[in-house]
């Protein structure tokens, strides 16, 4: 096993790289509810200093359970406070990976190489912003909704899930000052009709200059349709299985139309942040 | 201070660690000073724009990867436009690798490429010749040797021929590869390689099968690297499951002058830095003054690998 | 109750898990009931006595095993006087694993094991063949069809050829066994690697060389078997690094119509049993009512296999 | 993984089998001295019953510091106590192997495979044993020098170490009434010459019938050079590397001299107990 190394760039590369291999010390790491945890990790200032809401860190899920998940694992980062120096993720029981991370206890170490991939951008324009999430999509735009709330922007947060339970980060959202709007497939109010209606409202009230949203297929069609239908712009990250997570082996590949053109894009590289509108649904 | 650097044909390596093909890119850069390594060897290009495979294109196998990539490639002329003058500004040699589906395709691209800044050729004659019937030119002896010569007339260069471990005439394939006109020989490439989903019943790859590479591919690699040393005159680079410095020494032992490091890149960006300086520290702790002094010095008692080979077969 | 019968030619097996010839012996009737096995497969005999290979014969690389074991063999007169009454107490279907250097002599071995109590022979055709340049007879389409002529004349019991994964033809040598009169391909032997001790710079090895065997192998026996099950009409057994009722499912899924499992049973002696009341559950658990509803039903969307052999070559 | 099993043999099946593969529950792991540690396991009475002197078990070593032994690492029974219901192992610290083994602690499970091997025997006439050991070989004569008592016998262990404080199980041989000479390198005393003449004063006093010893290629020489001169017999345990341990694999043979013919012995098996006159040198 190589070592891990907690400081492999000597102080004058910090400066130069953009990305980093590092191992993290746990601060804590407990279960959200049934299905999502929450991993807090020790980072130094500088490692903080160059992540972005958007941005996903590869993490090297330790042996757990007589499993030796072999890949990195992408998470997107869900906060980072250089005062705290705590760098954030949330994430859901999936399979080997994310079942080793479960076991990471206080004071454990963990291999992280990051921050990586392009972050959201909120353009001059945006000063009503929609966040549209399910699951752990709220990961991801969690850290946007600090940057706007930091650029003074106006925010609606669309939080979807299975089940009330399973709304995670409402607080977070309204304590940043979003008008949050929650819906549910147990209340039958999360269905793509209703999701539509709602947007419909507030464009009509002036309060969408633009999307953001992650993942889901269906939002994205139906973002995709809205955005054409009003002219308006959003974003989306996307996921995709990966190899190396910088760029280098291009197994992370999604479709994308730039004009009449259909390219083949890196989510780890060119992504994951995409312009919602070029984002081919799959 | 230990002598850390080797010689592949004319080329002289600061160090005996260079990435693997197709697991390596620009974009490392971002993560430590690409100036360390003995080489840079980029991703195999076609002459042409080409997609790259059906996804999912990896997936995990035991602590070892499966790949179906493909070579997504954007031409020869994007290459020539972008990739070589990005490599420029080190002093580091770069070798550029290449292939094609008939002898004329790879020989042409071959030409193209032996321009100013680029140290040397890795030709990947494991990819398939559709003029015999589809199989990897390296696989028999014959194509290695033909699709040799015609790359050989094509560049002065050197030339290096990577090697498939699909075959079970590695040494045959390597005195071929040498007598056609290789500087060197690369060894190997992945194997051809497959794994379900029992739950869906579907192939793990969107290919079907893929190349297995990693730590599970090593004693393969390594056996075909020993073999190759000892069938040829001409330095092995040897690649296959290299993840640490002890990795490297026994390829070295094994009769290999150089290494490259494909998928631990993957699990440890800074992998080969790691490996560098460890390999350093070996050779101080050990009292050697250069890493040369390993290469080859396998103890093997003069065994006839003929022989052996038959008696190995359980 | 499911049903875990399943068919090989004319032979009807109890269920589809069976020890890999060399890594099962009289021996472990000491731990646990021989009966529940699909059948028993014997290590490999040759006509002669010979004494087996230089120690150490066995090392560990990275989760497998490599071995040289050599074929230890007390000659065919020791074998049908002391091992096939053993197996005769049992109903259990009897497997001979046979193998010689020469046609004439493998052939000869062939008709004196055909006797009473043994149902099937498996020629282990991945041993080598000294009248040609010594590579193993299933290295090579050519070599693989002369010699399952001779063995096809030499006996009317069932004949298993068992596969070497160490050929760039997997497809084309078990079509070659088809028409030699194979009846089944064992898929596969294991595949030559090698280990070197960097402390003493020794081969870990006595015999420099062996083969790779446990999850390691997996991926590429799992891919043979794939391609001999589309390349030909016989039942296909795999063999290769199973361990666990998952593995067995992926290689039934892929085509496989039995398995052998064998490193496994030296990690745990008990492993065939647990497998297959794991698979049992499986079944159970999955509402499916036999194993052989499993067999060959991989979700390939009829890729054309050539066609991926092509497109897998990195 | 596979799963652990306790009892993989229904009951009617222990009566009929030789060998178990179990999973043992670990009462006590602790260093004996630098280089040595005691492994005491909880066993069934059953198994305990079935095990003698010279006998192995073949462990499955756990995964540790990032390590995952693979084949099982054979090792002697040091002790086994049907009462007590407990089987001991005495072990030296080599590779990944016995380097897991040692981190192991009490409630973990250890999967075991035995007992294995054929068993030291005392003969009738043989009255006055003189067992001859250094490092690890102590482990293996231990239970030996336990059921020599049993049957009465009079014992001399000669206890050889690199120095006195790696003399271990002195104080074991002597509760069990053995007359016990300590040789150490470091003292100087433990060259061939000093053993051979330690043992011909044994001869001489009439206090040696039959030798019992381990491993060593030197004490082995010594031992057959003086039974040879004297006509007394001896048994040998020998260590070989080993894959499958129950007979299947051949990978751990040794040379035997049986008349004129070489023969090639399966030290799992036909062993790890072999005459002494009959064992080759190495
Ligand atoms: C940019 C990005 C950001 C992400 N952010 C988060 C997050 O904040 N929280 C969270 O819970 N999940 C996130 N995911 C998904 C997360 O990476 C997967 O759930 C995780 O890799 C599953 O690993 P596993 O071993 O538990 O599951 P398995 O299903 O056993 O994984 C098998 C393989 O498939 C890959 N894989 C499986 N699901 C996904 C997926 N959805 N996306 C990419 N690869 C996958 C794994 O990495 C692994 O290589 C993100 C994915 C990407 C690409
Ligand atoms: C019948 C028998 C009884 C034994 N009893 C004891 C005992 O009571 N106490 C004790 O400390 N040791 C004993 N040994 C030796 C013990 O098996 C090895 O020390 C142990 O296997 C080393 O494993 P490792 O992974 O720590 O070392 P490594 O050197 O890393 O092992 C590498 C490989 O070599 C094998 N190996 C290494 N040394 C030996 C050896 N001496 N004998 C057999 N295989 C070896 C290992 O099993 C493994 O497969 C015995 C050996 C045998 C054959
Ligand atoms: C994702 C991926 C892409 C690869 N692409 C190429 C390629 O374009 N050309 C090539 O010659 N080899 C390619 N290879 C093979 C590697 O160069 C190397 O030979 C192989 O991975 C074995 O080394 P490793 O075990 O260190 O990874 C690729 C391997 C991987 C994993
Ligand atoms: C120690 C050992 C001895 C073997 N001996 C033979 C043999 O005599 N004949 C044979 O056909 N295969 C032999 N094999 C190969 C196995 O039968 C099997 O094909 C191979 O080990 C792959 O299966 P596995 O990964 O389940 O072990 C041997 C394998 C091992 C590990
Ligand atoms: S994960 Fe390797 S290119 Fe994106
Ligand atoms: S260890 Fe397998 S026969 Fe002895």
């Amino acid at each position: 096993m190589m070592d891990l190394k907690e400081t492999p760039a000597p102080a004058g590369e910090k400066d130069v790289f953009k990305s980093f291999e590092l191992a993290l010390a746990v601060k804590s790491n407990d279960p959200v509810n049934g299905e999502y945890h929450r991993l807090v990790l020790e980072a130094p200032e500088y490692l903080l200093a160059r992540c972005q809401a958007g941005q996903f860190f590869h993490l090297l899920c330790p042996t757990a359970n007589g499993e030796t998940p072999y890949l990195r694992r992408p998470m997107s980062i869900y906060g980072f406070y250089p005062q705290k120096g705590e760098l954030h993720f949330l994430y859901k029981l999936a399979g080997a990976g994310t079942r080793a991370l479960a076991s990471l206890t206080q004071g454990d170490r963990l291999n992280v190489l990051g921050p990586l991939g392009v972050p959201f951008t909120i353009e001059d324009g945006w000063q009503n912003l929609v966040l549209v999430a399910r699951g752990v999509g709220l990961a991801t735009l969690a850290p946007l909704a600090l940057e706007a709330r930091r650029l003074g922007r106006k925010m609606t947060a669309i939080c979807s899930a299975r089940h009330p339970d399973y709304l995670m980060s409402v607080d977070y959202f309204r304590e940043l000052g979003a008008d949050v709007i929650t819906l549910t497939d147990a209340e039958g109010t999360s269905g793509v009709d209703n999701l539509e209606r709602v947007i419909e409202e507030l464009i009509a009230g002036g309060r969408a200059d633009a999307f953001y949203t992650c993942g889901s297929n269906r939002i994205l069609k139906l973002l995709q349709t809205i955005g054409a239908r009003h002219g308006l712009p959003g974003q989306i990250a996307l996921e995709q299985q990966m190899a190396c997570g910088i760029g280098m082996c291009h197994c992370c590949v999604r479709t994308f139309q730039r004009g009449d053109k259909l390219l083949q894009l890196r989510v780890c590289r060119e992504g994951p942040v995409f312009d919602m509108m070029e984002a081919v649904a799959w | 201070m230990v002598d850390l650097s080797v010689a592949i044909g004319d080329l002289r390596l600061k160090n005996p660690i260079m990435p693997a093909s197709g697991t390596f890119s620009e974009e490392l850069a971002e993560v430590f000073d690409l100036e360390r390594l003995g080489a840079h060897v980029t991703k195999t290009i076609t002459r042409d724009w080409r997609d790259g495979n059906t996804l999912p294109r990896v997936c995990e196998v035991n602590g070892s990867m499966l790949n179906s990539i493909g070579i997504p490639s954007k031409g020869v002329g994007s290459f020539l436009e972008k990739v070589v003058p990005f490599y420029q500004r080190y002093a580091t040699p770069l070798v550029v690798s290449i292939s094609g589906n008939t002898e004329e395709e790879f020989a042409t691209l071959c030409r193209e490429v032996s321009v100013d800044g680029v140290d040397a050729i890795e030709v990947n004659i494991s990819c398939p010749n559709i003029e015999e019937d589809g199989k990897a030119f390296a696989i028999r002896p014959s194509s290695t040797h033909k699709v040799m010569r015609a790359l050989r007339a094509a560049t002065d260069l050197p030339l290096w021929a990577k090697l498939t471990p699909n075959t079970g005439e590695t040494s045959e394939v390597a005195s071929a590869a040498e007598e056609g006109g290789a500087d060197a020989l690369v060894v190997a490439n992945t194997i051809l390689s497959m794994a379900i989903d029992i739950q869906t019943r579907k192939p793990k790859l969107g290919n079907l099968m893929g190349g297995l590479s990693g730590p599970s591919l090593k004693p393969i690699a390594l056996r075909m690297a020993y073999q190759c040393a000892r069938a040829t005159k001409i330095p092995v680079i040897g690649c296959g499951g290299i993840a640490t410095a002890e990795d490297v020494i026994e390829y070295l032992i094994a009769g290999a002058s150089a290494v490259q490091v494909g998928t631990a890149t993957f699990i440890h960006p800074t992998a080969m830095v790691t490996i560098i300086d460890e390999l350093e520290a070996y050779l101080q702790a050990q009292g050697l003054s250069s890493v040369r002094d390993l290469i080859g010095t396998i103890v093997d008692d003069g065994q006839d690998e003929a022989v052996v080979f038959m008696e190995a077969a359980p």
